[in-house]
């Protein structure tokens, strides 16, 4: 187990404020009530905050106080408000197989590769995922970034211009771009998991300094539970990609295909000295990138129990 | 006296209005029943009435402003009115208020010339707002002379003002009808004014024309004085009270 | 006498009725049922032609689906899915919010549109905090009030407070000074200026703003159920363009045009009601 | 005589100057520029506290960093960073949506003030339109007018376009009918009829729906420039929240307020010299 | 002859109002100059002036509503006012425009028998904008009259009634006097109204009080009426034009 050396076993609460979104282990957690089950038994209450929309809202939330951990979003936006400031800790990190990011383009647009991007414009989220996505890509190409156009689009407003026609490519990750490249009939020309040989991001959970100092008990307690939680999720694979698209409300095919590919998801401790050695190679490749604006120590920013 | 300047319109002078058998009522309420009136250009008929008997309502459907409910009114188009309250635009000055209507085409100086006229030719840029309530009645005085209309419909024009004031006032409208000889009907409360004044005076009672006088051809102004008063349901003796 | 000059008028009801009931309207051609159906008309319209352009394959349906495929949409999730607990959330939150910020609007709109003082103290803080943005303010409402349904109500709260407020003093401003001379010869208490004279004499603006602010109201709520709602149309619609289910997307657009028309009725007839008095606000006519 | 039921009536300039100048408004005991001083006060303590509790470490700046802290970072991205370039890049594209979307709501305000008919065929919808949040127009918005400026323009019009036609139907109803009747009667066109009176009498409220919309603008860019947008103010301020720099966020809200202040300051001369007629309005106390 | 009603008051009566040294100026335009008046308990006065000479000015300062720029005014606290319009409020039927300002309790009724004595006991409950001039220039005087005051002001109240009608409300307004003794402060332009009503009469020219007259006490009426027209500039020639 990851609390193999406890520093210290404290706690000054009973329950723990866990936020969720429409996505992965907060989601199967929350709805099952294992997760819930198995903390009551070490006394702790668990009250969920929810749903977020995405990774930077529940890291305000931590920073201010009125939640105590994140949904388990990308690592980067965890990274950027670390160097803005916010006292916050890695609690745990995520890794999740296959890896399903990918840079698609409408059939018989005549993009296949990523070579075809040129003088063409791509939907990306900013900041996020599939930015860092199709710079890889384009690197990996050797094509220069000015000669694609970036195109920032939330990914429900980039869904409706690739299907009209007003963006030539979208990079984003999963569910919608497994929705969109069925629905409006795409193709992949760069899927992570396939074309890239390193991780940029992972997900991750993360608490407050403070929180973590104060109830490292509970932060040991949650980690085993979301453990638990991904065990079960990766033996019943067919079962939680029902349990999420009930509440996602996408259609049959779409979890059909997940089921198919038996995502599985594996939590990893933050003593896991190597991963964090390539989480911080990730970082620099940001940071070289400009994407990050200051180097970063991963290991300053883990917490200790 | 005045009376050269002011002759006697012959009969076969064109009509400046017609009214045949109007009706009038707000709801349930008819206030004009069968009214028959026929006003000649250079004509200058006074209208007498209780309050309330009418007047006013009489003067917005030869207008135009109203619907009537019964009747038939040949009016010209335009008549010039001046409405029972000044109604003047507060956000205009008064030559603008007076040359409201008129071509841009010597406008100011045209408005210039009729606030003259009313004895504020020295305020031309300055606001309604400023204005005493007798001020107000001469600027929508002037504004409804300098029109030279066919037809001049005036409800009470001079109730606000004193003697003196009100005197000169006559001497300017009288002017303008010599001149250009528009049908007048002039709503007033003082029967001493409606004898000085008018070719022609009626007196408004249930929904019709329930009297008419001519003061200037048959009599005496003192009896039709009088007469009138008495139309009105004033006993002399309660006058003097 | 010359025709040429003269017009006839002739006896019929074609003007307006009462010279001051409808002044600058012109000759009412259509009575007040063929106006009603006609106000229909675009709407109703705009319906046929998207419905029309979809079926032939015009617009694709992942872009914008038809009518009738929204219908269906809507009938499913009312009658299995969650849309009438949603309507019904998002409801309660946009009542309670509306009456609160209502309320705090309308008493700061009063307070500044009747004394300096209180303009110079509340209206430049007000007119500060009124351009910043609910998606800029959203981090530290989720820092104040966490993200329960304090954070909503607040939302909607401060959406609905800044059309209040404004036509408030709006309002008052327009009040006709000659009648609050009167108000103080006959010796009114303050209490009963405010609503012999000033309230009356400011209702058509009040009435406009609370006929904005009551859109306003479901505004605010769409940015304000983005976060930590599990429920309302606001979660619907993020939702639904979460997981890219434009049938839902157009739902909820559907549903707030919708709302729209109810708001804007039952403004309508709060002025049909208490502008009674009023020439252009309360007629038959409306 | 009894002095006890007397009040004696000093000639002081105590009392408003001219009757209904300034009726509602009591006593005046502060001058224009101590008003003036004292509008800016809620502001400044407000900054004042806040600096104190940043400083004394009772707000933590993650939650929101001091004043002094804010001022140093809109220093570093005035120099070095893209601020100027920014602000601008969004001040035009405000201006050039503030002006079709103005203009446009204007034309339609004025029809359906004007005409019933007009009504009948456009409000209902214009209310239906306007009950619609931009987040869920978005996707069409974009389907329509692609990712560029196009859009960006489009959204801010649409926002400007709703107070502004909302408050100019509202002031046209509120002219007075006696003044329209008079213009009927001195046969002014209808061009005139509109310059000359029904213009003039709706300017007041159609100024409170300029000054509402000034704010409006800039609240419907923060949308617009999460779209597609490479520099702008939303731009920075969506950027900023995605990476949780609180010092921009606030940045951009403090923009926000100064924006909103400059844009009250316009409206408020705007009516200063557009009402100087106006007792309550065109005051020289304002 | 209804002067058995009209006690002249006794010169130690308690004033009503006193004016010492009044100064009035709106910008450049200076409209009351050292004017002095006092108005005792039960007295008639009358104020005669030429149009925008300063009536409304000096009544409006009396009533409070206006700062002065010299001299002192001694006044109750509530005079009733009926100022130069009616000024209704739109929004409040005829009877609760009478009760503005009267306690809730028996207020209706209280209306309600004012509005019947100025001729409008019908119409409780309808809105002013179905008033004809004179009816709406009736309801501000009933208004005025149910306050029972102990000064009265009245700007030009009978301006808009026929003379029948105004007779009614000379009656009216002078039953009040008699029952209550207000001071009264009467500004008319019809002189034979101020002979018919007043015990003082003030002539006003140049900001300040210019003539003083007794009708009742010294010579006839109609000598009084001959020195007044003189007096507001009224040539007898020009009167009968
Ligand atoms: N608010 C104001 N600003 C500037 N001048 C004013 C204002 N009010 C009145 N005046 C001017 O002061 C003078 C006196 O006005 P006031 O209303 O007292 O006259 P008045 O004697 O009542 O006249 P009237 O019999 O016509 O009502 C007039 O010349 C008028 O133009
Ligand atoms: N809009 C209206 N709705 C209902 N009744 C009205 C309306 N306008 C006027 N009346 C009524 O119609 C009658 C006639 O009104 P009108 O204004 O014509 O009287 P008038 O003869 O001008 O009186 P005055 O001399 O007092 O001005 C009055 O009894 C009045 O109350
Ligand atoms: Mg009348
Ligand atoms: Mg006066």
């Amino acid at each position: 187990q990851s609390t193999a050396f406890a520093a210290a076993d404290t706690r000054n609460t009973d329950t723990v404020r866990l936020t969720w979104g429409f996505h992965g282990l907060t989601l199967i957690a929350k709805e099952r009530g294992a997760f819930e089950k198995a903390l009551a038994e070490k006394g702790i209450k668990v009250e969920w905050l929810g749903p977020f929309p995405n990774h930077a809202p529940t890291l305000q939330a931590v920073t201010g106080g009125s939640a105590d951990f994140g949904f388990g979003g990308s690592t980067t936006p965890a990274l950027a408000a670390i160097i803005a400031g916010s006292p916050l800790v890695f609690s745990q990190f995520v890794l999740y197989e296959p890896r399903t990011t990918a840079i698609i383009a409408k059939d018989g647009s005549g993009i296949d590769k990523v070579s075809d991007l040129v003088g063409k414009s791509v939907a990306v989220n900013r900041s996020g995922l599939g930015e860092f996505l199709l710079v890889a890509a384009l690197e990996k190409n050797g094509i220069d970034r000015s000669k694609v156009k970036f195109v920032y689009l939330n990914p429900p407003d980039a869904a409706p211009a690739l299907a009209s026609g007003k963006v030539d490519a979208w990079s984003m990750w999963s569910p919608g771009v497994d929705i969109a490249r069925l629905e409006y009939k795409a193709h992949d020309i760069f899927l992570e998991g396939r074309d890239l040989d390193f991780y940029i991001d992972y997900s991750s959970y993360v608490t407050s300094r403070k929180f973590s100092q104060e109830n490292s008990q509970i932060v040991r307690a949650v980690a085993a539970a979301y453990e638990e939680e991904a065990k079960w999720v990766n033996a019943n694979v067919v079962e939680a990609e029902t349990i999420v698209q009930k509440r996602a409300g996408y259609s049959d095919v779409i979890r059909d295909q997940f089921i198919e590919r038996r995502r599985t998801y594996k939590l990893i401790p933050v003593t896991d000295k190597a991963f964090v050695a390539d989480l911080q190679k990730a970082a620099d490749w940001l940071v070289a990138r400009k994407i990050l604006p200051e180097p970063i120590t991963v290991s300053d920013h883990l917490a200790q129990f | 006296m005045t009376a050269a300047l002011q002759d006697v319109p012959a009969q076969d002078a064109p009509a400046a209005v017609r009214v045949f058998g109007l009706r009038r009522a707000y709801g349930p309420r008819v206030v004009i029943d069968r009214l028959d009136l026929t006003i000649r250009r250079g004509e200058f008929v006074a209208l007498l009435g209780e309050s309330g008997c009418g007047k006013t309502t009489l003067l917005r459907a030869l207008a135009g402003l109203d619907p009537i409910d019964g009747g038939r009114i040949e009016a010209p188009k335009r008549p010039a009115v001046v409405f029972q309250e000044p109604r003047l635009l507060p956000w205009d000055s008064l030559w603008r208020n007076v040359a409201l209507g008129l071509p841009a085409e010597g406008a100011r100086e045209k408005a210039a010339a009729a606030l003259a006229e009313v004895g504020l030719g020295g305020r031309l840029d300055d606001w309604p707002r400023n204005l005493s309530g007798g001020q107000a009645q001469r600027v929508a005085l002037a504004r409804a002379l300098v029109q030279q209309p066919e037809l001049l419909l005036l409800d009470e024009p001079f109730a606000a003002l004193d003697a003196l004031t009100r005197i000169r006032m006559h001497v300017l409208v009288k002017d303008l009808v010599a001149r250009h000889r528009p049908g007048v009907l002039l709503v007033t409360h003082d029967v001493e004014e409606a004898i000085a004044l008018a070719d022609r005076i009626l007196v408004m009672r249930g929904g019709a024309i329930a009297a008419e006088h001519r003061p200037s051809v048959p009599g005496l102004p003192a009896a039709t004085r009088a007469t009138l008063l008495a139309e009105l349901g004033v006993v002399d003796d309660l006058k003097s009270a | 006498m010359s025709q040429a000059d003269h017009t006839v008028t002739l006896a019929l009801p074609g003007l307006a009725a009462g010279g001051s009931a409808a002044p600058a309207r012109g000759p009412r051609v259509f009575g007040p049922r063929a106006l009603l159906a006609l106000s229909w008309l675009a709407p109703v319209l705009l319906v046929l032609v998207w419905e029309i352009l979809a079926q032939t394959g015009y617009v694709t349906p992942q872009v914008l689906p038809a009518p009738s495929k929204v219908v269906r949409t809507a009938w499913r999730l009312a009658t299995i899915g969650s849309l009438p607990h949603d309507l019904g959330t998002s409801l309660l939150r946009a009542a309670v919010g509306f009456v609160l910020g209502g309320s705090i609007a309308f008493v700061l709109g009063i307070l500044v549109g009747f004394s300096r003082l209180a303009e110079a103290l509340i209206d430049r803080s007000v007119q500060m905090v009124r351009a910043i943005p609910f998606l800029a303010l959203l981090p530290l409402v989720i820092v104040w009030f966490g993200v329960g349904e304090g954070q909503k109500i607040f939302l909607v709260a401060l959406g609905v407070a800044f059309p209040i407020y404004i036509n408030t003093t709006l309002g008052i401003r327009q009040v006709d000074g000659k009648l609050l001379e009167l108000g103080r010869v006959q010796g009114l208490s303050t209490w009963q200026m405010i609503t012999r004279i000033i309230l009356p004499g400011a209702l058509p603006s009040i009435l406009t703003g609370v006929r904005y602010s009551l859109a306003t109201a479901w505004l605010a709520l769409v940015v304000a159920e983005t976060i930590g709602a599990q429920a309302g149309i606001g979660f619907l619609a993020m939702d639904a363009r979460e997981f890219l289910r434009t049938d839902v997307v157009v739902l909820t657009i559907v549903i707030y045009a919708l709302i729209g028309v109810v708001a804007d009725s039952i403004a309508r007839l709060l002025e049909r009601r208490l502008l009674a008095w009023h020439p252009n606000f309360g007629g038959a006519a409306r």
